[in-house]
């Protein structure tokens, strides 16, 4: 016979103004086997929390009810508490009076019955708890970082330096991500290349970090601490160990006609090449899709030139499969090209280009060499139209809903290194609100303005279109309520950011949740955000919302610190709550093994006591690997006599709560 | 039947099997019980005709369990149940040796007592003719009106799993029915007229588990309805809810799994048409996953342990 | 007329199982957004849709649940992966039984409700609750002697 | 002996439900089984044999013995009244109504079952006598007369007229209710009613197994019957299934179960079959671990346990249901041939 | 006080707009074709009707000005549909003046076979005042 106590929280007034938490008490006393029952004011808080511990030593408690806000929230407290009074923590459940209850309903009378029903329910499932007992599982103390952007390398390098080793999957043929793409930096306008390039080095050189670029993850199994995750090392068809990075092959290629990426396709580059001077690795990749060789069969050039011997035509894609503790996602973003804006003419005028294709063309190392001249004739533009919020805050399907955050800024800074060095140049704005909450970023826009004379004009615009030559840019100017068209040389649109594309695949594999623009959600968006709510996973950088670089950095330390904490234990208490098969009725028929998702079912003959002659059996039936449940319960339900339950949601504690409810 | 005796015997004498689970002549001249012979016995009383309708693939799973080979003479339809049984482990198909027998269609004795005879002393089956001797007179029926339902829509006349079989040309002659026709028919009623025909039907059931104990597919070792742990153990249908439950909980236990041998709806002693319910998940899982037959072979996953990502949503019930 | 009148009158019971990971959060979210659905509705915590066995829906309705509404993550988002795949073919043949039997369908329902759509987990409720009010009383499928 | 005055069987059906419920052989969902009459209801009188037998009116499938009721912690009993309006049942065969005497034997003795006694007090029992047996039939093995059943009223129908014999107090009281619909019937009549019931004994002697021999099952011989190999050979093909025990108008074996209804528990016996693993299930187990066993168990006791038990009745008033109804094919009189051929 | 907010409230049902959504970017009156003859400009006419200032409007020859392209309803980011907005003001006007509504008879003999069927309702709408 259990001895239960309900344990009733006022949450201050966030339940006590609509519940009657006394009366609550008072029915859950009533309950069959309920021997306490009480209300307090903050049972979370420590003397909450004594409250409980004392009651459950002074009447022996076997089960603890609490009715409380959510389980997501207090569950973890609870049962710690429980556990300090000597209770097996799973003999706890939570009665969810807040959020579904006192939050939603304004009817006292109304509320308050649902929470004694709600109570009821959670005092029968107790009555079925059983003591459960995690267990533990080894950590592999290896990391994985998917994306070589600032991201990927701050997280590695701080995950490496504490000392454990570290993988860096990079899709593209180096590391470096986007800020080796973006000119300078703001509010400080130091460059981009200048602070990145140290780190790319030093993650490229670190004795913990191996990279593996050109690379994706191909499959991922396993859990938190025991992850199994295949890579493929795309076919670079040049030898890594034997490649000099002279680069003189990548000069020799005859197919110079490729549209080079770095360069947001503004230049071209050859079929093998190296996608800019400071990659990590400097080793230059085959195009396999321009290769003359790879088309014809013909050319081999490459291998002929290279002293190295490195260049192989016969390079295949090798699969590794390696396991890990930790995965940090750092997948980052891209700029969606705004080619469904057709007023805004991207498709149709070469001299209307992205931010990111600006960012190139200011650049050093860009197309131009960073001499500001405009792609379709070359000549320096002398009236720019800078557009804000293109694809941002919007609700039609061609936008995105959110706020691209770091457009207001760069746009600023595009506006101040234009006017720095050409400043014969006029330079317009249009935006809706000019968001620079930062440090520094707000003084960075106003001088823009008030230094460089930018013209910020507040409206969108309409149309553009091209009349002499000139690009026509019609928008309206709301303070002045007038509607103005402005001829230009040039317009930069400040398209929207979006997460890269292989997130969703890479999420669909990690288990990892997104939301619906295909950000990583976090555990909490408060208390833990740079955590997957998939246990192991984390997140850093873009791939969990907009962000700057210093954001990104700090996000990208914090999730190393995450990993750190995890990968320093030896071994992980694992989730209890995990199916269970009860070897006297299973059948032994594999059902359940065809719809576990993590392979936690194997099956074994045993022998078995039966009546009759022969008085010993062999049956064959399932086990269940508690290591590698996860709990889901999948497997339950296609269990046809019930051998296979879950600790802690079993079918009759879940058929309890029904009949408490439906009562 | 002569063919069959002699394979039998050659493979008892020379030690292929060591058993034979076939059918065995009763007291009337159709009642058919399934039995075991082995050479002490003899195969005194083995029979294969046209009342031989138990489907014998389920008696494999205590007959696998015993040293020695069993053979089992298989119907087409009745080895669908087999390879189900194969797939989910429960029988031990090395020691299992499949005659393939064919099958020209099954009489139901319940339907030749249906035309009103009584008191049967004898029936003889002369090519399409049932003579039927009875106390109160004599009457010719055509076989083609008194074959078992199950046979009218018979899946076909294959047998999908065996070690050698005996094959016939012989057919019933007949046009099968439409599998569905009965299901289609429920479904264009009004929801209150589907209610109460299965609550006039379901309501005659007295829970003797015939249907249960004789599904190939019901194997567990402890079924749910008679497990208390369960708490949805029962031994009768003490309100019409739980006449539903069983029959619902049965039918979606074996939904994707069911091979619709039509033996559940043979064995009830009120003649509840069971295999509706079966057919029906037979129904929906083809028109919304594809065209699958349970017990096909021994590998495919079947329609409730597979998935699509686009499948149809639950909703695509109301639309209708 | 009157059988608006007194439908408004009737206070069903609804069992609405979640999801963990997405209903659960979705039904928290819309607590914490004090978005209102009638208290008609109660909530059962599972780990995932698929931990659901059509037996505990069949035993709401024995027990004289009203309404039964199963909540999981989107398709493709599930926290096990593939468990609402499971959950909606099983759920689809459920839902097809019961109608074949002549009860109504309208009575169960599965939606998607993410840990982020607060408000669709209100709505969905207000929904579900409407129609299982315009329902009436379940009589078709529940054990008369669980009724007081 | 009387006769109906009426050929229309509805106008006495009418008489009697104004008085008591009247139970008859109805057809429900394509299957006869007794039920209240009532004008809707199709009678089915031709009908040789309900799936349940008319034992299900006395001893019915499931009833309630009593519930408990909580409030708070309190636990309060209920009890149900020991009161019954009198009832009537319609067309009880021979066979059945032999099966009373088997029931009464087991239910009235002491202790007494309570439930089953005032059912029996409350119900008046009305036979009709078998016209067309078929050749499942082999109640003349257990020396019961088809056509002379042993109820409070027996019936005869020659010809479409209803012949009518009270045969205990109880009927003459009841006959005496109805008598304006009944009149003495004539010395020809009721040489026809012989006669009829002759030609039907003649035909029953013809029956398959109209010539079981039953007479070796005795006492003295029950440890040999127990011993016989012949049972391994017998229960081989047996699914377990309670077909042949829930069709079988003597067995009497039930289960007490309570059922949480939410509010309370209600407790209620259920018939329960000695075929089924679960039978008499204890905390050490079940006593019968094979269905070998359980198999045995049921003939055993039919022929030798209770037999010996009831001063040599036995418990099976060859009805032919299980015949009719086994899905395998097994059945009592089997039993009785490869047993008794030792 | 109360029939202004009527007002709106009925403008803003026959319309199905919700001003609210507006993020002031003012890309309706950046892309107004006919922004000069206007005297209110489509985004005024969103903040202004959410502010119950109506009158205004229905006294402003804009209402009749706006070509009802639609140019703005496509290319607002939010969904607001400022078109629909000048058209239910317009409405609200010609409803206050009543009657003169075209003959259905009288439609088809105006009709030029060249013109995109949206303009002719709106056209008609518009001018049949």
């Amino acid at each position: 016979m259990h001895k239960i106590g309900v344990f009733v929280c006022w949450c201050g007034s966030n339940i006590a103004a609509t519940v009657d938490v006394k009366a609550v008490a008072e029915a859950a006393s009533k309950e069959p086997c309920v021997v306490y029952a009480t209300d307090y004011q903050y049972m979370c808080s420590e003397s909450g929390q004594n409250l409980i511990i004392d009651a459950i030593k002074e009447h022996n408690l076997t089960g603890v009810v609490i009715c409380s806000c959510s389980p997501r929230m207090h569950e973890t407290t609870f049962r710690k508490a429980a556990q300090k009074a000597g209770l097996n923590p799973y003999m706890v459940e939570i009665a969810n009076i807040r959020e579904q209850c006192s939050w939603i309903h304004k009817d006292m009378a109304e509320a308050t019955a649902k929470a004694i029903v709600l109570a009821r329910a959670a005092i029968a499932k107790v009555q079925l708890n059983k003591p459960l007992i995690a267990g533990e599982s080894e950590v592999t103390k290896r990391c994985l970082v998917i994306g070589g952007g600032i991201a990927g390398i701050q997280t590695a390098l701080d995950v490496a330096e504490a000392g454990f080793p570290v993988d860096i999957v990079e899709k593209k043929p180096t590391i470096g991500g986007k800020m080796a793409q973006l000119d300078k930096t703001f509010p400080t306008l130091d460059c981009a290349a200048c602070i990145l390039t140290p780190r790319m080095v030093e993650a490229g050189a670190h004795e913990n970090i191996t990279l593996h670029t050109y690379s994706e993850v191909e499959e991922v199994s396993g859990f938190v601490g025991n992850f199994t995750v295949k890579i493929r090392k795309k076919a670079r068809k040049v030898k890594m160990d034997l490649c000099t990075g002279c680069g003189l092959c990548t000069e020799k290629c005859p197919m110079k006609k490729q549209p080079n990426e770095f360069n947001m396709g503004l230049d071209k580059r050859g079929a093998i090449y190296i996608p800019f001077a400071q990659a990590v690795p400097k080793v230059p990749v085959i195009d396999v899709e321009a290769c003359l060789k790879f088309k014809t069969g013909k050319c081999g050039i490459c291998s002929k030139v290279c002293t190295a011997g490195a260049i192989d035509y016969e390079q295949q894609d090798e699969i590794i499969e390696q396991k890990y503790g930790a995965i940090v996602l750092a997948t980052g973003f891209d700029q969606i090209k705004p080619t469904k804006f057709g007023e805004l003419g991207y498709s149709q005028y070469p001299d209307v280009v992205t931010s990111l294709e600006y960012e190139r063309l200011m650049n050093a190392a860009g197309p131009t060499k960073g001499h500001l001249l405009r792609p379709s004739d070359g000549k320096p533009p002398k009236e720019i139209v800078f557009v804000q919020c293109v694809g941002s805050r919007g609700q039609s399907c061609r936008d995105k809903s959110y706020c691209s955050k770091v457009c207001c800024m760069y746009t600023a800074k595009h506006a101040i290194l234009t006017k720095d060095h050409y400043p014969d140049t006029n330079i317009h704005v249009f935006y809706i609100d000019e968001r620079t909450p930062g440090k520094n970023f707000d003084e960075f826009y106003r001088r823009a303005v008030e230094q460089y004379g930018v013209d910020y004009i507040k409206g969108q615009v309409g149309k553009v279109y091209e009349e002499n030559g000139k690009l026509m840019v019609q928008g309206s100017d709301l303070l002045a309520n007038e509607q103005i068209t402005l001829a230009a040389d040039m317009v930069v649109l400040a398209a929207a950011i979006e997460p890269d594309k292989t997130a969703r695949s890479l999420g669909t594999m990690l288990t990892a949740s997104m939301d619906t623009n295909d950000f990583f959600t976090e555990a909490h968006a408060k208390l833990r955000p740079v955590e997957s709510p998939t246990a192991g996973v984390f997140l850093s950088g873009m791939c969990q919302g907009p962000k700057d670089i210093p954001e990104t950095v700090s996000q990208a330390g914090a999730a190393a610190v995450k990993v750190i904490g995890l990968l320093t234990k030896d071994k992980l208490l694992g989730n209890p709550c995990v199916a269970h098969s009860d070897e006297m009725l299973c059948n032994g028929c594999s059902q359940c093994a065809r719809v576990c998702p993590y392979g936690a079912i194997t099956y074994v003959d045993k022998e078995f006591r039966v009546p009759g002659p022969k008085r010993v059996e062999t049956r064959r039936v399932a086990v269940v690997n508690e290591a590698v449940c996860q709990g889901c319960g999948a497997c339950t339900v296609t269990c046809p006599s019930t051998a296979m339950d879950l600790k802690g949601f079993s079918n009759r504690q879940i058929m309890s709560e029904v009949d408490a409810i439906c009562k | 039947m002569q063919g069959i005796i002699e394979k039998v015997t050659e493979l008892l004498d020379n030690g292929t099997v060591d058993r034979v689970l076939a059918w065995k002549a009763g007291e009337f001249s159709y009642d058919r019980t399934p039995a075991v012979f082995d050479k002490e016995s003899g195969l005194y009383g083995l029979v294969y005709d046209s009342f031989c309708v138990n489907n014998l693939s389920k008696y494999l799973i205590e007959e696998s369990k015993k040293d020695g080979k069993v053979l089992v003479l298989m119907k087409p339809c009745d080895s669908y149940g087999l390879n189900m049984l194969i797939k989910e482990h429960r029988v031990d198909r090395e020691k299992i040796y499949v005659l393939g027998v064919p099958c020209k269609c099954k009489v139901s004795v319940d339907k030749i007592k249906a035309t009103g005879l009584t008191g049967i002393l004898d029936i003889v089956e002369e090519g399409n003719d049932i003579k039927v001797t009875t106390v109160y007179g004599d009457t010719t029926l055509d076989r083609k009106d008194v074959l078992c339902d199950k046979c009218m829509v018979c899946k076909d006349k294959v047998v999908v799993v065996y070690d050698e079989k005996i094959e016939s040309d012989e057919t019933a002659g007949i046009e099968k029915l439409d599998r569905m026709a009965e299901v289609e028919a429920l479904e264009a009623m009004t929801p209150d007229e589907r209610f109460n025909f299965w609550r006039s039907q379901l309501s005659k059931c007295i829970r003797c588990n015939a249907c249960r104990n004789v599904c190939p597919i019901c194997s567990c070792t402890k079924c749910v309805f008679d497990n208390d742990n369960t708490g949805i153990s029962s031994k009768a249908n003490v309100d019409s809810f739980e006449e539903n439950m069983f029959h619902i909980v049965r039918a979606y236990h074996v939904a994707g799994r069911c091979t619709d041998c039509g033996e559940c709806s043979r064995v009830c002693p009120q003649n509840i048409p069971l295999h509706l319910l079966n057919r029906k998940f037979i129904k929906e899982m083809n028109e919304l996953y594809g065209t699958y037959q349970a017990g096909t072979d021994a590998e495919a996953k079947d329609p409730l342990t597979a998935f699509t990502k686009e499948d149809a949503e639950p909703s695509v019930i109301y639309n209708r | 007329m009157q059988v608006n009148e007194s439908s408004k009158e009737f206070k069903p019971c609804i069992v609405a199982f979640c999801c963990n990971w997405c209903s659960y959060a979705g039904a928290d979210l819309a607590g914490s957004n004090r978005l209102s659905y009638p208290a008609d509705v109660k909530i059962i915590r599972v780990p995932c849709s698929c931990r659901v066995n059509p037996l505990f829906i069949l035993r709401a309705f024995q027990r004289g649940a009203d309404g039964v509404i199963l909540c999981g993550c989107h398709p493709g988002d599930c926290h096990y992966t593939t468990g609402n795949y499971y959950a909606r073919r099983r759920m689809t043949m459920l839902f097809s039984m019961l109608d074949y039997l002549g009860i109504e369908k309208e009575r169960t329902r599965v939606e998607w409700v993410s840990a982020a759509e607060g408000a669709k987990f209100a709505a969905t409720m207000n929904d579900f609750i409407s129609t299982v009010q315009s329902l009436g009383e379940n009589r078709k499928l529940r054990d008369l002697r669980c009724k007081e | 002996m009387l006769k109906f005055t009426s050929d229309q069987m509805s106008t006495l059906f009418s008489a009697i439900s104004a008085m008591k419920t009247l139970y008859v052989p109805v057809e429900k969902g394509g299957e006869v089984t007794f039920g209240v009459w009532s004008e809707t209801e199709k009678v089915r009188l031709d009908a040789l044999k309900t799936v349940k037998s008319a034992k299900d009116l006395f001893f019915p499938q499931a009833e309630t013995m009593m519930g408990f009721k909580m409030e708070g912690k309190n636990i309060e009993i209920q009890v149900p009244e020991e009161k019954m309006d009198e009832f009537v049942v319609f067309g009880v065969r021979a066979c059945d109504a032999k099966s009373f005497e088997v029931l009464d034997n087991v239910f009235l003795a002491e202790p007494v079952d309570t439930y089953y006694a005032l059912r029996r007090k409350s119900g008046i029992v009305i036979c009709a006598a078998c016209t067309r047996p078929e050749e499942s039939c082999f109640c003349n093995v257990f020396g019961i007369d088809a056509t002379a059943p042993a109820g409070d009223i027996v019936t005869w129908t020659v010809d479409g007229t209803l012949y009518w014999e009270a045969k205990t107090e109880k009927g003459e009281a009841f006959t005496a209710q109805l008598s304006e619909y009944l009149a003495e019937a004539t010395a020809e009549e009721e040489a026809a009613v012989a006669a009829q019931n002759e030609a039907v004994k003649a035909i029953i002697a013809k029956l398959p197994y109209a010539n079981l021999k039953v007479d070796g099952f005795t006492g003295d011989r029950m440890m040999e019957y127990f011993n016989s190999p012949k049972w391994a050979e017998l229960y081989q093909a047996c699914l377990g299934c309670g077909t042949c025990t829930f069709v079988c108008p003597t067995c009497q074996c039930y289960d007490i179960r309570d059922y949480d209804t939410g509010h309370g528990i209600q407790r209620y016996r259920c018939w329960d079959s000695c075929m089924y693993s679960e039978f008499t299930k204890m905390a050490g187990g079940q006593p019968r671990l094979t269905q070998l066993e359980r198999f045995r168990q049921r003939f055993m006791h039919k022929l030798l346990y209770y037999p010996m038990n009831n001063n040599g009745l036995f418990s099976c008033v060859g009805c032919g249901r299980c015949v009719n109804k086994c899905p395998i094919s097994m059945n009592i009189a089997k039993v009785i041939k490869a047993l008794g051929d030792e | 006080m109360s029939s202004v907010n009527n007002e709106r409230e009925e403008i803003l049902r026959m319309s199905g707009v919700d001003p609210t959504k507006c993020m002031k970017c003012g890309k309706c009156s950046g892309t107004c074709p006919a922004f000069d003859a206007m005297e209110y400009h489509p985004h005024q006419f969103v903040s202004m009707v959410n502010k119950g200032n109506i009158e205004p409007l229905k006294q402003s020859n804009a209402i009749w000005q706006c070509l009802s392209c639609f140019a703005c309803m496509e290319r607002c980011p939010r969904d607001v549909k400022p078109a629909k907005l000048i058209e239910a003001v317009r409405l609200t006007v010609i409803r206050e003046q009543g009657m003169n509504h075209l003959e259905s008879e009288n439609v088809p003999c105006m009709l030029d076979p060249e013109l995109p069927q949206q303009a002719i309702v709106s056209a008609f709408r518009k001018y049949s005042k």
